[in-house]
């Protein structure tokens, strides 16, 4: 469904990925991790057209995402949840979904996209008319979650899903997540809870210093003892 | 003559805030000082001119060839002087200076056009036709003007609020790229934008040029400084807020003139708002959050 | 044997529509004074410059034309503004400066400095007293433009003749030349039971003014009195029927019978395309008193020759006012008298005295 | 005695109470969790106490002193800091300068001598010089020293907050969400940080939604819902607290 | 030596004009939106002007009262002023050049009005006017380094975090609205003694939009950010003098090209490029960091 190959991006002369190639399969959840400053955000925003790739292939069902502007890709069903939530903040809960809306375009007549979004947050429905603004961070995460699935998706990708929201929502989305994406959705998953992230994802690759140093399946990776003494080892130890 | 004089300030206001509309759309919403404002509501008064003069269209099709005129020439200002220095994430001061190039380049085409004359709508494009009502004269072309004003602001409101464009437009306003993620298409909605608060100020140029009898190429200068009394006064990108301002500079204007000196215009107006800002530091109908968003990101 | 004359003025700017017209007629006069042979060897060249209607340019320019040992003189720039700033630095170069603008500003700078208008004074004056003692006027409101010192002073001059002569003013207001919308003054003036206004403005803004105050309600009965400014075709055209009656003093006029005006009127027309201006008038009028200084100061001017010819230039020929133009010898003020005239059938004509 | 002490504050939004009558206190050399669901008032309580945000109600004391009313400038300079949810850097500065921004507190020169640029100004600046750099390399971000902040990924812009927090050498050191978009082992590094500061004397207030990150590092938890305290007690009691579980941690 | 003597007024005006856009300069960095500059600098020159010319104070003194009176002036409207922020600022500062220019045209018996003050003497000339911007630039560098600029930094960029690290916001606008107004004083008084005469309009809305470009094009953030921009923008007109009728054109276009490609101004964007690159040099050098996996 996603196929990145060869893919290279330097900030003003700063190389932040190098070579950077992998697969996301139709119907899956694929997770990245990585420590900051990897280039994980940067990944996520070449595809999302946000950035500009130097050299490297980008394919959604096969055509091209290098180049395109950012609305078009996102018009096409690629939709990325940012990085810090990115809420219009001069404009109302309600007005913020509405916006998520236009991605959809003439893709799906769903009607009831709201409400599945206020059944999966129902404090953005308590606050419909609040400026989006003056949320709290982490309904600010849901608002963002939320304004990308009012978009929807064929695929969706999620920069720190988790960041800023309470465990017990955590728990929800990521369910929520596993529930579309048994009926369909593909994810791309950048998540620093290693060990959530290695859980949902059917595949998963580690990013490092701009490289892909390794991937293959979740579960592969979850047992891996590179992987567990540095992204999941020391967290066993005490929870 | 207080009534009559209530008109004159009535009438002058209205057009002032119709200026002043399509500058406080860039400013309010876009964060867009635009310098250049003034040169294309000149050039929105020229398209009209030519219209009248060179073909004999009546003055209805004028206006509307100088909201087109207007439109367009905005729409090619930010293609030009704005959206370069959004691609290459300039900071907001840069768009000032950019459009003072712009504004330098616009005027002077025109002072060369026009070889600095100051030129006017022939004596009969409009029929110079008067009423009295309640003992006051009132001109057939200030009806007109004012309802022109109407019109345009009723339906620029419900542009604004009622469409999706008005939430696009305030989503892009706010971050385009956040904007570009959500399928959102900035380069229409800056268009739309642009032509909009151009072809406002295309049509205020007519009606300026028409009723104050010349259209020279200094004609937007005297307008700008006023459009900044009138946008702060009516808070910033609030539509009814710069009808309203415009109004009130247009009435204290009038009574200035007519109770102390023509010289002192200035100086009350300036003075007025001097205070106004001391008095509410975010301007008489300005949010609070309005001004704070603003501050925040600069 | 060519000299050089620097001939500087606002072709850009706000004061372009008077420093275009003045450059043209500068350079047909020059030109004519080099043919008509009466500067015998003597050649002048002209040197061109642009001050862009600009203090500083007008500095800077003065200054780099004066470096130049060639130059003998240096006719321009075209306002006040500009002339005072630019005066100064004749002096210090000790290279004669011969302006236009009518601000005292210019001669008081120093030996080198010279104007060729009289001060609104003079013409102002003969304004004043023509509405005191021929008109039936009895209140007038007076309307100038308060940025530019040249219309502020002669506002003044015009007051200050009516002083003791049984005129009241009964208001005055300061526009700006930028300024469009006076309808606000017209319905005031409407409503002051005045016989007369005065405007001293540029020509199409004094236009707009007398056009809206038509409109506000002030009848055609009464007549709008007006400077130099109004003088021209630019007035009686922006104004349109709404300039009737109006009484307007001149330096100039284009029907003049001063010796010379014909001629200057057609060979401008015939090279220009246009008839000639007041401002092209008192360009021309310059331009040839600085032809004759450079004749008076013989066959091997040098600058302080030329510096001293134009001060004592006297009962000169010229096209302007009543047809001599002397420099006072005291300070340097000239005087050639005005001529009154009234718009008739949208034409300009002498008013009976 | 607590050093932080909340009586009976309460904030309204609009009419609407985001904090409600909340007691709680936070003390010296101690590191006090705040943890509650989403919306539940944390971040305003962090306001309130560093004078960003007015009180409806109540009062804040510090060290015993009624700090209620006081401006947040004040508060600064009586040792409250903090970092913010939404990180707020000077994004063209570099992270040295950023850090240098906070050693405000600690400067001596006075305004004249900075204005007339005696020696003794400059002999300061050389100083923070100094101990930003120290601090740079504690957080093992010596090598990013001349990078502008903006250029740096979020995790690291994290850091830069929690330095320049660090830099005002505070006796109240309000964390809002320190580490997120962290993964835990780089959380665990800056775990270590924050126990040598609050080893030193420091009252340490930090909301943090990474439970582990909680549970090892809090000597003392507090838990807010809808504006109100619901349970506090040390970390281990807390989460077993039923209440904390269906609010908060979900089954 | 003749090139020098031609162009002396020119480079007498620039070098004037950087002490005027060092007065805007100092506004900017410290996050106030200030255009007050113009109003500053015609209380000083109104000041100098009409002490010299009618009380017969000698020239320095006149500059020194000049700077002192711009600093009170900016000192006086800063209480008002400093409780404003962003826009509203920029336009009560533009609406204070207004008044100030309105008094100057209206207030005949002291001003005389448009006539403007003649016959100033001549004490400022180049070696004057470049003393003047060594030791302003070196002022406004010193202070740049010193805690007061830190200051002003993250005000201008953050007011909240500012307040929360104990600075004064207040303070700090009002000392950047005083080093305004005593920089322009003493610009406006410099200008007086150089042009022998001063009008009202030259302190008008041209002069605010003149002194903003020239610290926007040449930099906000270095000290020869303003020094370049005055350069440029005083130099350009004259080196587009062959072009006359164009001049306007090339010179609007010109400000609309170097603002596109170097958006912060000439002097911190080519710093920033400079710096940028000796930055990506160290990280390409240790690009084979070890990875931990
Ligand atoms: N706008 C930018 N300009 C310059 N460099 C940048 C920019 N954005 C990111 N970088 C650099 O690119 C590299 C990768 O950053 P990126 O944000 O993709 O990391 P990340 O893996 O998402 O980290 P984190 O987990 O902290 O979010 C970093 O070294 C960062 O400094
Ligand atoms: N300006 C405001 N207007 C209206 N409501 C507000 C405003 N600011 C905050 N709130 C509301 O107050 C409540 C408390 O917000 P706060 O930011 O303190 O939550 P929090 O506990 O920090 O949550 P999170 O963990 O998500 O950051 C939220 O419901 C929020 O929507
Ligand atoms: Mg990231
Ligand atoms: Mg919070």
């Amino acid at each position: 469904m996603l196929e990145v190959s060869g893919l290279s991006v330097s900030y003003s002369g700063i190389r932040a990925l190098k070579d950077v190639s992998l697969t996301v399969g139709k119907g899956e959840i694929f997770a990245l991790i990585g420590p900051n400053g990897a280039g994980k955000s940067t990944l996520l925003n070449t595809l999302s057209g946000m950035v500009l790739a130097q050299t490297g292939h980008a394919r959604f069902d096969g055509v091209e995402l290098i180049g395109r502007p950012a609305h078009r890709i996102a018009r096409a069903g690629l939709i990325q949840v940012p990085e810090g939530r990115q809420v219009i903040a001069p404009l109302t809960v309600r007005e913020n979904l509405e916006l998520g809306r236009i991605a959809a375009g003439t893709r799906s007549g769903d009607r009831d996209a709201l409400d599945r979004v206020h059944d999966l947050f129902p404090v953005l429905a308590e606050r419909r008319t609040q400026l989006a603004g003056s949320l709290s961070g982490g309904q600010q995460q849901m608002l963002a979650i939320g304004r990308a699935l009012m978009g929807a998706p064929r695929i969706l990708l999620l920069d720190e899903p988790s960041l800023g929201l309470a465990p017990v929502i955590v728990r929800e989305v990521f369910d929520a997540l596993l529930r579309l994406n048994a009926g369909g959705l593909t994810i791309l998953l950048v998540e620093q809870n290693a060990k959530l992230a290695l859980e949902t994802a059917h595949h998963a690759a580690i990013l490092e210093m701009g490289r892909v140093v390794m991937r293959g399946t979740a579960a592969d990776l979850a047992h891996d003892p590179l992987v567990v003494d540095h992204y999941l080892g020391r967290t066993e130890e005490t929870a | 003559m207080l009534a009559q004089q209530l008109l004159n300030g009535v009438v002058v206001g209205s057009v002032y805030g119709l200026f002043a509309l399509g500058f406080t759309l860039l400013f309010g919403v876009n964060h867009i000082m635009n310098m250049a404002h003034g040169a294309v509501f000149m050039w929105g008064a020229f398209a009209g001119l030519f219209a009248v003069t060179m073909f004999d269209l009546p003055f209805a099709a004028a206006l509307v060839i100088g909201a087109v005129a207007g439109g367009l020439l905005s729409v090619v200002l930010d293609w030009v002087a704005f959206r370069p220095l959004r691609k290459r994430n300039a900071p907001e001061f840069s768009a000032i200076v950019s459009s003072i190039g712009a504004n330098l380049i616009l005027l002077s085409l025109a002072q060369q056009m026009t070889a600095t004359r100051v030129m006017r709508f022939p004596f009969d494009t409009f029929p110079i036709k008067f009423y009295e009502i309640l003992g006051v004269r009132v001109q057939l072309l200030q009806l007109v003007i004012m309802a022109v004003v109407i019109l345009t602001v009723v339906g620029l409101v419900w542009y604004l609020q009622r469409t999706s464009a008005g939430r696009q437009i305030r989503a892009v306003a706010y971050s385009e790229g956040t904007s570009r993620l959500l399928g959102i298409n900035p380069f229409s909605i800056n268009f739309q934008v642009f032509f909009l608060s151009g072809a406002l100020a295309g049509v205020a140029g007519v009606l300026i040029g028409l009723v104050f009898n010349s259209v020279h190429f200094m004609m937007g200068e005297p307008l700008l400084l006023r459009a900044f009394v009138v946008i702060i006064l009516g808070g910033l990108g609030s539509i009814p807020g710069a009808l309203i301002a415009g109004l009130l500079i247009g009435i204290v204007q009038v009574l200035t003139v007519s109770y102390l000196s023509a010289g002192m215009a200035d100086v009350v107006v300036f003075s007025l708002l001097f205070l106004v800002l001391l008095a509410r530091p975010t301007g008489l109908f300005g949010s609070a959050s309005g001004g704070a968003a603003r501050v925040a990101r600069q | 044997e060519t000299y050089k004359i620097g001939v500087i003025n606002a072709l850009t700017g706000t004061y372009a529509f008077g420093g275009v017209p003045i450059q043209n007629a500068m350079k047909l006069a020059i030109e004519q004074g080099n043919e008509s042979g009466k500067l015998g060897d003597v050649k002048l060249e002209v040197v061109e410059g642009d001050s862009a209607s600009d203090k500083g340019q007008t500095i800077t320019l003065v200054s780099r034309l004066a470096q130049d040992p060639a130059l003998l003189m240096i006719i321009g720039p075209t306002t006040s503004l500009e002339g005072t700033a630019g005066a100064p630095v004749a002096n210090e170069q000790k290279v004669a400066l011969f302006g236009i603008g009518s601000s005292r500003g210019i001669v008081q700078a120093g030996p080198w400095s010279f104007k060729v208008q009289q001060v609104g004074d003079d013409m102002l004056g003969e304004l004043s007293k023509y509405v005191a003692e021929h008109t039936d006027i009895k209140k007038i409101a007076v309307v100038f433009d308060r940025s530019n010192d040249g219309f502020v002073s002669q506002k003044n001059a015009f007051v200050a003749g009516l002083q003791g002569t049984g005129v009241e003013v009964v208001s005055e207001d300061g526009i700006l030349s930028s300024d469009t919308d006076f309808l606000a003054i017209g319905t005031r003036l409407a409503n002051s039971g005045i016989d007369a206004f005065f405007v001293a403005a540029p020509a199409e803004v004094g236009a707009n003014v007398v056009v809206q105050a038509r409109q506000a309600g002030v009848p055609m009965e009464v007549p709008m009195v007006g400077p130099s400014s109004f003088a021209t075709p630019a007035f009686i055209d922006t104004a349109g029927g709404a300039a009737e009656g109006s009484i307007v003093i001149a330096d100039y006029f284009i029907g003049s019978k001063n010796a010379g005006n014909e001629d200057f009127v057609a060979s401008y027309e015939s090279k220009y395309g246009a008839k000639p201006d007041n401002w092209a008038a008192m360009g021309f009028a310059l331009a040839s008193l600085a032809v004759e200084a450079v004749k008076q100061a013989g066959p091997e001017p040098t600058r302080e020759k030329v510096r001293d010819a134009l001060a004592g230039l006297r009962d000169v020929p010229t096209i302007l006012g009543n047809g001599t133009w002397t420099m006072d010898s005291d300070d340097f003020d000239p005087h050639y008298g005005a001529a009154i005239l009234k718009v008739e059938d949208g034409g300009l004509v002498l008013a009976n005295p | 005695m607590s050093m932080l002490t909340l009586h009976e504050v309460g904030r309204d939004f609009g009419g609407l109470p985001a904090v409600d009558s909340l007691s709680m206190g936070a003390e010296a050399g101690k590191i006090t969790g705040l943890i509650g669901p989403n919306g539940a008032g944390k971040t305003t309580v962090v306001n309130m106490i560093a004078g960003l945000l007015k009180l409806s109600r109540g009062r804040v004391l510090l060290d015993g002193q009624d700090v209620s009313t006081m401006e947040a400038q004040h508060l600064s300079h009586m040792g409250v800091s903090r970092t913010f949810q939404n990180i707020r850097l000077i994004k063209e500065a570099s992270v040295l300068e950023n850090v240098l921004a906070g050693f405000h507190r600690h400067e001596t020169t006075s305004t004249l001598s900075s204005l007339l640029g005696l020696p003794s100004a400059f002999r300061e600046r050389r100083a923070l010089l100094r101990r930003s750099m120290d601090l740079l390399e504690r957080f093992d971000m010596a090598d990013l020293a001349d990078w502008p902040a903006a250029s740096l990924s979020y995790g690291h812009q994290r850091r830069i907050e929690m330095m320049r927090a660090l830099a005002t050498e505070p006796r109240l050191l309000l964390l809002d969400e320190p580490v997120a978009g962290m993964n835990d082992a780089e959380a665990y590094s800056l775990a270590e940080i924050f126990r040598d500061v609050a080893a030193q004397g420091v009252a340490i207030l930090l909301i943090e939604h990474n439970m582990r990150f909680v549970r090892r590092l809090c000597d003392h938890v507090c838990v807010l819902a809808s504006g109100r305290l619901i349970s506090q007690g040390a970390a281990e009691t807390v989460v077993n607290d039923p209440r904390v579980i269906e609010a908060y941690l979900g089954s | 030596m003749s090139f020098f003597a031609g162009y002396g007024p020119l480079v007498e005006l620039a070098l004037l004009n950087m002490v005027l856009a060092f007065s805007q300069y100092i506004v900017l960095r410290a996050g106030v939106f200030s255009l007050g500059s113009a109003a500053f600098a015609a209380v000083g020159a109104y000041a100098a002007a009409i002490l010299a010319t009618r009380h017969g104070v000698p020239p320095a003194l006149c500059m020194v009262i000049a700077l002192v009176a711009g600093g009170l002036f900016g000192a006086i409207v800063a209480v008002p002023l400093a409780r404003l922020r962003g826009v509203f600022q920029a336009l009560a500062t533009l609406a204070l050049v207004q008044i100030v220019l309105s008094l100057a045209l209206n207030w005949t018996s002291l001003t005389d009005g448009a006539l403007g003050i003649n016959s100033i003497p001549k004490a400022v000339h180049i070696t004057e006017a470049a003393i003047a911007v060594v030791v302003v630039a070196y002022f406004l560098h010193v202070i740049g380094m010193s805690g007061i600029g830190r200051g002003f930094d993250i005000i201008r960029e953050d007011e909240t975090v500012a307040v929360s690290l104990g600075y004064d916001v207040r303070k700090h606008h009002m000392i950047a609205f005083v080093l305004s107004g005593a920089i322009a004083g003493l610009g406006g008084a410099m200008h007086a003694f150089s042009s022998y005469s001063i009008t009202p309009n030259e302190f008008g809305f041209h002069m605010v939009v003149m002194l903003l470009a020239m610290v926007v094009l040449g930099g906000r953030v270095s000290i020869f950010g303003p020094i370049v921009g005055a350069l440029i923008l005083t130099g350009l007109p004259e080196l587009l003098r062959g072009f006359q009728d164009y001049r306007s054109i090339l010179q609007g276009a010109l400000l609309m090209v170097s603002i596109t490609f170097l958006p912060r101004g000439i002097v911190d964007t080519v710093l920033g490029r400079l710096r940028h690159r000796s930055l990506s040099r160290g990280a390409s050098a240790k690009d084979r960091d070890e990875v931990t996996i």
